[in-house]
């Protein structure tokens, strides 16, 4: 099992093979492109990082895999590597979870029925669930690749009738290719990419400029959608994380304030 | 015409047709075609207890007689196929692991929307790949839920089963027992 | 792998490959492939006597081996032809989705490499498709666009037109009218 993960996610890197990542910062920007390509999606990179960790699955913490799928977002974002929104979505996801899980809820009878973390795990178990199937189906023999039909050719008269085709069966076709084609063009365009990295910067200017606080609902600009909300969000908790910002709150739940770290 | 016998009958047609054959379309031939020893009373029977001696006639040889879905096909022996591609001088297709874990969804979870593709793979999908597993007829679209947007549902073929030696899709592994322990375990605690 | 013996190997290629095939082709795979028992020396020669034994074990079955101007090539025998065509009979033959709209994107489009129609369609392009249009006399090689590679174009025939009952090319229907009707179409439903 363990081979089979380290293989892969295995990059080579000017001849050299990277069976891993490494932890420190100082990697080749192609590297984290090789390893990046190397997963479908993020639920393929969580699965990697629980797996990775190779502690006991059974003592995972959220937490923990939350900071480190945190850390590679924000590595590959530094090194400008496009991410795609269901990356962004996942590490807010998983904020979520995390800070649920550090607030001090109302404890329930039912634990099982509240725990934040139950929804990823289902998801993550099916996406697994899947993986494994998809391989199963790979190694599974199949025609034209382990059998070839054996057959003979039949020796009858060659009056074998061709299929025929109509002017509305051939044109119902190429509709069809049309359609396709704008179809294609419609909803495979590259969306404008909202970067982590610059959004810190913006953020940063803000409550620089600012006298005093910024509310925290003021930096989220809801006409970006989802997508926007969760690039600022991811943002904010960065700057949090490298000191560069504090949030306040006078008191439980009450509304939050932003401002330069050093300015209260 | 000579009445044939319905041994020789049979093989001919399983070998001569390149395609998988049922035992229907074998016996709708020969009543079709008559000319055959013996008649054709319990034709299904008969025919069924032909088709098991010739898959005992295969042992030993280089290729089997194969029962799926589609019916029965005589197919060569898994260590010849290396010969057979050189022969052909073109590699057999690869698929990706997208399109791969794209027909597993199908396969495993039919009928299912896009949208539960990508909600299962925590990606979107790229057109092309139902493109490419529908013209490769190992998918085709099974009606339309109804949901808004109407979106189409999708279900593995004849052909798919065909291709992967089934005869139905409960042949399939079932997709709990592919996940590791750790995680059945592991994952909820 | 364990070493096959080649009485087998030439077997499965026969049977296998679909068409017929030379003595040469068939040493030239298991040079390629190798792992063959006795090793590659007199292959030629070897390949012939295996032959010549496999056309003496088809006495008393339904199909022989014959020898043609391209090879090898199991063939059923006469009698059962009927059977067999009786069995093909029962499914009028048909084009995949994937051939109609090759030749559609050719006649439309045309002359167009084999790069602009998988662009077109969004979805690889499987070269048996191609010929079995080429076969039909549908379409033909016109000439090699000057890029990288002087991939062929194609475009259709007189006997194209012929069957779709045109007089030229001109008389195709609008590309852009046909795409207004079906989204005005599909607006409708």
């Amino acid at each position: 099992m363990d081979t089979q993960l380290s293989e892969a996610a295995i990059a080579r890197v000017r001849g050299v093979n990277l069976s891993e990542f490494p932890t420190d910062l100082y990697v080749p920007p192609e590297a984290l492109r090789v390893f990046l390509d190397s997963f479908e999606g993020p639920l393929d990179l969580l699965l990697y990082l629980i797996r990775k960790h190779d502690f006991d699955i059974l003592e995972i913490s959220v937490s923990k895999v939350t900071d480190q799928y945190l850390q590679y977002i924000n590595l590959m974002d530094h090194l400008d590597i496009y991410l795609a929104g269901e990356y962004l979505a996942m590490a807010a996801t998983l904020a979520a979870i995390k800070s649920r899980m550090l607030l001090p809820l109302v404890a329930t009878e039912d634990d099982e029925e509240d725990d934040p973390r139950a929804e990823i795990v289902r998801r993550l178990r099916e996406f697994e669930r899947i993986k494994r199937a998809a391989e199963t189906l790979d190694e599974m023999p199949r025609l034209e690749r382990e059998y070839f039909p054996a057959f003979a050719t039949s020796r009858a008269p060659e009056n074998q009738p061709l299929p025929e085709v109509d002017m509305r069966a051939l044109m119902s076709a190429f509709s069809d290719v049309l359609l396709r084609a704008r179809y294609r063009e419609h909803h495979e365009m590259t969306p404008e990419v909202l970067s982590v990295s610059e959004r810190m910067a913006d953020i940063l200017a803000r409550v620089a400029s600012a006298k005093r606080f910024v509310p925290f609902v003021a930096l989220f600009e809801l006409q970006e959608g989802r997508l926007g909300v969760v690039v600022t969000f991811l943002a904010i908790t960065q700057l949090l994380q490298l000191g560069r910002v504090n949030v306040v709150q006078r008191g439980s739940f009450a509304p939050l304030y932003v401002t330069a770290a050093g300015c209260e | 015409m000579n009445k044939l016998a319905l041994g020789e009958v049979v093989e001919a047609m399983l070998i001569g047709s390149g395609e998988a054959v049922s035992i229907d379309q074998m016996r709708r031939a020969i009543v079709d075609v008559g000319e055959i020893e013996g008649g054709v009373a319990k034709l299904n029977e008969r025919i069924g207890k032909v088709i098991k001696e010739l898959q005992a006639a295969c042992d030993g040889r280089p290729f089997e007689l194969f029962d799926t879905a589609a019916g029965f096909r005589y197919v060569t022996r898994a260590q010849y196929a290396p010969f057979i591609s050189s022969l052909k001088g073109q590699k057999p297709p690869t698929y990706s692991r997208a399109t791969l874990e794209t027909l597993a969804v199908i396969a495993w979870r039919q009928p299912v929307t896009r949208g539960d593709i990508e909600q299962i793979r925590g990606v979107r999908l790229n057109s092309s790949i139902l493109r490419a597993l529908l013209d490769r007829d190992w998918i085709r679209i099974t009606g339309h839920k109804e949901t808004p947007g109407r979106p189409a549902l999708y279900a593995t073929t004849r052909a798919f089963l065909d291709n992967f030696g089934l005869k139905s899709l409960d042949e399939l592994p079932d997709a709990d027992e592919l996940l590791t322990d750790r995680v059945q375990e592991g994952l909820l605690k």
